[in-house]
């Protein structure tokens, strides 16, 4: 049997190379077949062949929602393939305490809060609370680490104020709520804060939530972010790692 | 005029959960520590009032609109006498003096003191027999538009029917009041029963209510007076094409809950999420404030025959579902005892409830069944608002979707009142238009094909579900002995739910809660008081 | 509120040209970082913007699921769709047997079978039997038709030999397997087959089945073709009304 | 050797179906009548073998591979004989016969006759004691080597372990082995306990089976000895590696049923569809050709430990749900009538089972589980196939994924005995690699989350779901009593199961059907026979 070609990767349904792939959207046009006719080119416009309608649900007030099938001739070349990932190694508990105890005298001191409107504190506490996420201890259980935890709905002034007073070395922020990518406005408009008061420099800014990745945030001006399923230690090991760097 | 009140839907016949050997005397006497528990709280906070009840008591004299930097007319004229120290007596005094004096209607006198050509301050007093009779007049006014949107719940309900319990309930969550109400339409044409205008974010914090019809909110859209009509014509409308009343629900809850309630009642909504302890743990908003205006609200919220929904559906959000089901169990009972204690009848009991259990836990289902089936036997009768496991929503929308129609299965199986459906995409945004449609379809699935299921079936005596659900009721019991002992607002800063402490001076809006004065007079309150007692509702 | 642009329709989530769509397909790729890399590019490639990877699961032996949220921009000018539909007006059986006996001295002969190795009978059971289908009659159930149904697994050549001998007016072909399009193959092989045999002209050539429609039929051969959930009566519609406009 | 039959999975302690009130003296009377119809067949074709059959014995005797035109040496050899009319008397005496003279070993000698340098028509009369000698030990080789495999599965069931009921049954269908073997194996990873390897649609009419590797099937890959054992060695590999015993199956079903039987046999696969009644009715295959078949074919099952499954899964894809529940029910009964009568234990009895009912109707669920625990009280210790409501899939894949759920529920909450789990894609193509992963998921959300339930729950004495089971078993009885009187094939002319009718001399193979003479020697089924006895299998 052909052996798959990493420089020429296609979906797979049932056979190499078949190109199979699912779509489901809706369009606002009245259902019937010209609903799937327009669903069909919208396909082609992606480039895809031979869509298949499989499902066409009349959702009234002029809408219909579709599921389709079709092939997709493009191909990926995978050797070819870069991904922005965090570079510091991941520690354990005990190997960071070890490394802080090394290269610092004094705790580092970490302020994290869900800023905005935002009210999910449930993701910022699993990485800062003792009890911390699935059975990895949060960074209040780290000796090296001072921790303050400010909660919910936290202005950035305030973030910035608490930050100067708690003389954190470390911000960490979490944005949950994404809708009309209010996170990225948000924590863009918390950088320029920290720029315009002058703190950008001293401080390690951190940011994280399930729409947030590494490479986001580098985009938006911070330092780190972590996404969906974040460790604590994978936190603490980033921040003891790169302030000993520092 | 019993049986008017929220007009819920009848079960029918032959659908019901499994029957569960409780234990009576632990039922009866945390029901009895509940019943305590509230009275405690609402001896506590008889003397005060808050700027929001104030408010309220000008919205329903017929007070709207805002000022042209979009300060609503009832803050402003109450911030002011707030702001003066001269608020002690209530605003109906002032306000009713000067339009005694001035002549104006309410709505033009409210203008004028906007417009600095009215100084209220200066009403400010003992208040004359004209003014208490323009008071009462206006109190009644405002009693009676509430009590007609009611009666014209009663007649669309009885003209149209309405659906099947569980009651299908979706959200809808655009921030643009125009794409929700396509979505709303949509929606109720895919079989939802319920449309819940999700809140922006931002909006529990206000200390204001926005005027006018919004399209810009985050996770949410605006509560406003011209939202809630815009949605309650546009499914009137649908609803009549469809031969089934679509009820209306939003929140009347965060800083605003009486005047959300008034208004709520005013644009005949059907349901509201109201609920204190909600905004306390999750909001931190101070428990006096919000307890004080949550009474008003639940008043206004039981003249108008509107369900509220509590919200204890989010506590195993933060906390463990098993270790802390009791939790929920025990709020449930306050919060009963609270809402009754308001004048709010059994069928406008829309509890909330969720257990939030990881599905992929062994034995997942039957925890989650002993759960429902307990919940549902302590309150017979109340249209019980069941809530799917959120928190264990992922981005793998297949096995979501999945964990949803078991979520379904539950509530057809242990009769729950109304179903707040699952999305599958419920850990990426809000519904996008099909999303609902795919839930109410997989709902619909599941509730035809099980409807009489519960009634067909019997738990094991003695077995692991009936053991599981006696030992959640047992749980709550001792947590309710011990709030009952050290006091509701005592126990919440102990972090009892939810796994959240606050404090009674702690959180947002304790500077608008204000002793009353000997003085103090609220006319709207007497007239409300007066219609409940006429329903039947009091006594 | 901005209306629905109908020359410039995109896809809808919940605000108007949102453009949101969803898509899941497997790669050939190992679980990680880069099978999601290379899922967007593949989004990408499609001209989908901000692709997100929602759920992204180790199939094992080098293969990785995903599932993606993006913006199409794409639009289609719903003005100029141009479906092919069956130009018959649907009739009733009354009318279709009143049609029939006005325009008929005889009755019209319909041979039916499922071709090939396809045993699935249900599809032209449905269509041929009394009993027909969601409360509509059968063929079998027309007083102006007189059928014969081959059943399953019967070969294109034994199909025209029966044609023959029935002395059939209209074939009715059945193809519900359609694994590596091998529908079409057989389908296309009938008509072939009964051109060869010069008997393509003397005869309606009929298909039928889930993955079929009158579009696809055309493209094939055939006259008229039929897919998922077709009445009977749809059928002996189009039969009646094209014989008699012959 | 009793219990190391099928090895299957054993059942977990507090996991079973709800018990069900059934009417014992009916239970019994129906079986009764099932045997007396069973045996009834089996006297009627005593006297008869088939050209399969035939075959059957040379591959048994060690006889493989194919001319170079692709006709199998079993075939080119039978057929020859057939064509003389000098099979009545079996291909053992003429092949032994041949084997005494040439000295050559089986294989070299079937290659000698279909390259034309034996002529095996030369060797046709009576045997020899010579003959009968090397016949004899062929044969006891043919089932030492079956034993060995049987023997091979125990070992590796005993060190690996397997799957919890209901096992995980999945299909692979790409028509290209390769392609196969890739998805199986991804398949194991995501939870499969059974890998059912389809087959393409027009095998079931040939009347040879396939040599070699095949990559071109259309609805599913060739059942060839080749492709069985290159998925044998892939399931083994990804098995150990996950410590889980993987099963393989197949089908020993259509034209060449005991000839697959056999090639599974010695592959060591695991389970087999296994069912003439399916070939009758939906394969238009003779009855006498595909009951003598069976018979041959379920002998070969029994000794090899292998777990046949039947084909009633299918009856109510043309029939109606309801109104033709009893008739899988009475096959059931004659299937495991028939099974028991060839040596297959209780634990080899994967009888199938699919009730079919349209999701939507009301009360789905409730019927679906009636019928479920019918079949399940019916068989206990069997480990029954349970088939999901197929024809009601749709290309809604949204709906159809919540569909396949309810029904896994049903699976597990009833104790079934492997679950053939449904995909969502149903209506579109044999399953996509991650349809597979997709519904093993959500079957293992669904059983994880409901395993114990069945133990929890009781069904309501006199209600519906008891009175719905009733029923179907009455209405059962009624059929088994009018097919007892007028013997299987007179009924299965009569159109009674899957509403088709098929007559006893109609349909494909007939040909191959013969009466055998009085000097009749098949020394496999004599090797067969005593080693079945020796392990309690047969008495
Ligand atoms: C629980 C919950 C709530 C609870 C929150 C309780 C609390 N105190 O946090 C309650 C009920 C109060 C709530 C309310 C609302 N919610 Co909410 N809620 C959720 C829910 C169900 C789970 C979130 C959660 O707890 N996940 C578990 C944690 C552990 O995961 P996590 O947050 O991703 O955190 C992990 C990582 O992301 C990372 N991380 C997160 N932050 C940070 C920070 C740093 C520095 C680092 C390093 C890492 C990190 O590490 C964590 C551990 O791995 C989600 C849906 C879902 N299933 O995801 C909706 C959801 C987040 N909510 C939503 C909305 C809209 C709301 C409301 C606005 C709705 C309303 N009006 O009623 C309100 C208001 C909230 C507000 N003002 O912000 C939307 C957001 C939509 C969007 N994408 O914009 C969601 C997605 C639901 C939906 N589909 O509509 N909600
Ligand atoms: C029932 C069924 C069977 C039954 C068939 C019984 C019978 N006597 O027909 C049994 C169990 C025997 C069977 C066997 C197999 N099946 Co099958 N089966 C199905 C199933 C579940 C339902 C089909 C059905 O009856 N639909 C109901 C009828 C009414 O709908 P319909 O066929 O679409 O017909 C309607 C229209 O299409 C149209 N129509 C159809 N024909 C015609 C003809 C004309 C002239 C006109 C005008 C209209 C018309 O009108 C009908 C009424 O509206 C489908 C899955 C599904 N849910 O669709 C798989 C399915 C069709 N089977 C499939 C396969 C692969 C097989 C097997 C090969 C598998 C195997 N090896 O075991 C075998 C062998 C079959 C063979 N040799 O062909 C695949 C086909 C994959 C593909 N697209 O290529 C499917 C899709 C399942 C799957 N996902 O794998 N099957
Ligand atoms: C009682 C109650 N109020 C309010 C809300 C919503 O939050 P917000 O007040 O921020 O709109 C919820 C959410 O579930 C709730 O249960
Ligand atoms: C007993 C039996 N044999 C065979 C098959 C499959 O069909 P075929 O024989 O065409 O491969 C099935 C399908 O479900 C079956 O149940």
């Amino acid at each position: 049997m052909r052996a798959v070609d990493p420089k020429h990767v296609r979906a797979y349904g049932d056979t190499l190379d078949d190109g199979q792939i699912m779509l489901s959207f809706s369009l606002p046009v009245p259902f019937g077949e010209e609903a799937k006719e327009a669903a069909r080119q919208l396909c082609r416009q992606m480039g895809l062949e031979a869509p298949q309608v499989y499902h066409a649900h009349d959702l009234g007030e002029g809408f219909t929602f579709l599921t389709v099938y079709a092939r997709s001739p493009h191909t990926v070349d995978t050797t070819q393939l870069r991904v922005t990932k965090m570079d510091t190694p991941h520690l354990g508990k005990d190997a960071i305490e070890a490394l802080a105890s090394e290269k610092f005298t004094r705790k580092i001191r970490v302020l994290g809060a869900c800023t905005g409107d935002d009210a999910h504190t449930v993701g910022i506490d699993a990485i800062l609370n003792v009890k911390g996420y699935h059975g990895d201890k949060g960074l209040e259980a780290y000796h090296c680490l001072a921790v303050r935890n400010l909660g919910a709905q936290v202005s950035n002034e305030r973030l910035l104020d608490e930050a100067r007073a708690f003389e954190a070395d470390v911000v960490l922020v979490s944005q949950i709520v994404t809708q009309k990518d209010c996170h990225r406005s948000n924590l863009a408009a918390l950088i320029d804060l920290a720029e315009a008061d002058g703190v950008r420099r001293d401080l390690l800014f951190v940011c994280g939530g399930p729409r947030l990745s590494h490479q986001v945030a580098l985009e938006l001006g911070f330092d780190a972010g972590f996404g969906a399923g974040t460790l604590p230690s994978q936190v603490a090991g980033f921040l003891v790692q790169r302030l000993a760097a520092r | 005029m019993a049986g008017l009140v929220a007009t819920f839907a009848p079960t029918p016949p032959g659908f019901g959960c499994p029957p569960l050997d409780l234990d009576a005397p632990t039922v009866a006497r945390a029901r009895q520590l509940a019943q305590h528990i509230a009275a405690d709280v609402q001896a506590r906070l008889a003397d005060q009032s808050t700027v929001a009840i104030e408010r309220t008591v000008l919205r329903l004299f017929g007070v709207t609109g805002a000022t042209a930097d979009g300060e609503p007319l009832a803050n402003r004229l109450v911030a002011q006498l707030h702001a003066a120290d001269l608020l002690a007596g209530g605003v109906a005094q002032p306000f009713c003096q000067a339009l005694v004096h001035t002549g104006l209607t309410a709505q033009a006198l409210a203008q004028a003191v906007a417009d600095g050509r009215v100084d209220l301050r200066t009403h400010a007093g003992a208040r004359t027999g004209q003014a208490q009779a323009v008071g009462a007049q206006l109190a009644q006014a405002g009693v009676a538009r509430i009590t007609a949107r009611r009666q014209e719940r009663q007649a669309l309900i009885g003209r149209l029917g309405q659906g099947v319990q569980p009651l299908k309930y979706v959200i809808v969550a655009s921030g643009n009041i125009h794409e929700d109400v396509i979505q709303a339409r949509v929606a109720a044409r895919q079989g939802a029963d319920v449309i819940a205008v999700i809140r922006s974010t931002g909006q529990s914090l206000l200390d204001y209510v926005p005027e006018g019809e919004t399209t810009e909110g985050f996770g949410g859209t605006f509560a406003t007076q011209a939202n809630f009509a815009l949605m309650r014509r546009a499914l009137d409308d649908v609803g009549a094409e469809l031969g089934r009343y679509i009820r209306l629900c939003n929140y009347a809850s965060g800083l605003c809950m009486p005047e959300i309630a008034a208004m709520g009642a005013l644009e005949r909504l059907d349901m509201m999420l109201n609920d204190a302890l909600y905004g306390i743990l999750f909001r931190d908003i101070n428990m006096q404030r919000t307890l004080c205006d949550q009474r008003v609200s639940r008043r206004i919220s039981a003249l108008a025959g509107l369900i509220i929904n509590t919200g204890e559906d989010n506590y195993l959000t933060t906390a463990d579902a098993v270790d802390a089901a009791h939790t929920v169990v025990a709020s449930t009972l306050i919060n009963e005892a609270l809402a009754r204690q308001a004048g709010l009848q059994t069928d406008q009991l829309g509890l909330g409830h969720a257990m939030e259990i990881d599905p992929l836990r062994p034995d997942a289902l039957l925890l989650e069944i002993a759960h429902a089936a307990l919940i549902r036997h302590l309150f017979p009768g109340a249209p019980l608002k069941y809530m799917p496991p959120t928190k264990h929503m992922t981005g793998n929308i297949w096995r979501g979707h999945v964990q949803d129609a078991l979520f379904n299965f539950v509530g057809v199986l242990t009769g729950q009142g109304i179903q707040l459906l699952g999305m599958m995409t419920e850990a990426m945004h809000t519904p996008h238009i099909h999303d609902r449609y795919l839930a109410l379809e997989s709902a619909q699935l599941v509730f035809t094909g099980a409807m009489g299921l519960g009634s067909e079936l019997r738990v094991e005596p003695g077995g692991k579900l009936e053991a599981r659900a006696r030992q959640v009721l047992d749980e709550a019991l001792v947590l309710l002995d011990e709030i009952a002992r050290e006091g509701l607002m005592t126990s919440l800063s102990r972090g009892h739910f939810a796994e959240i402490a606050r404090s009674p001076t702690g959180g947002r809006g304790l500077d608008g809660v204000f002793a009353k004065a000997a003085s103090y007079w609220d006319p709207t309150a007497d007239a409300i008081t007066q219609a409940l007692i006429a329903h039947g509702q009091l006594s």
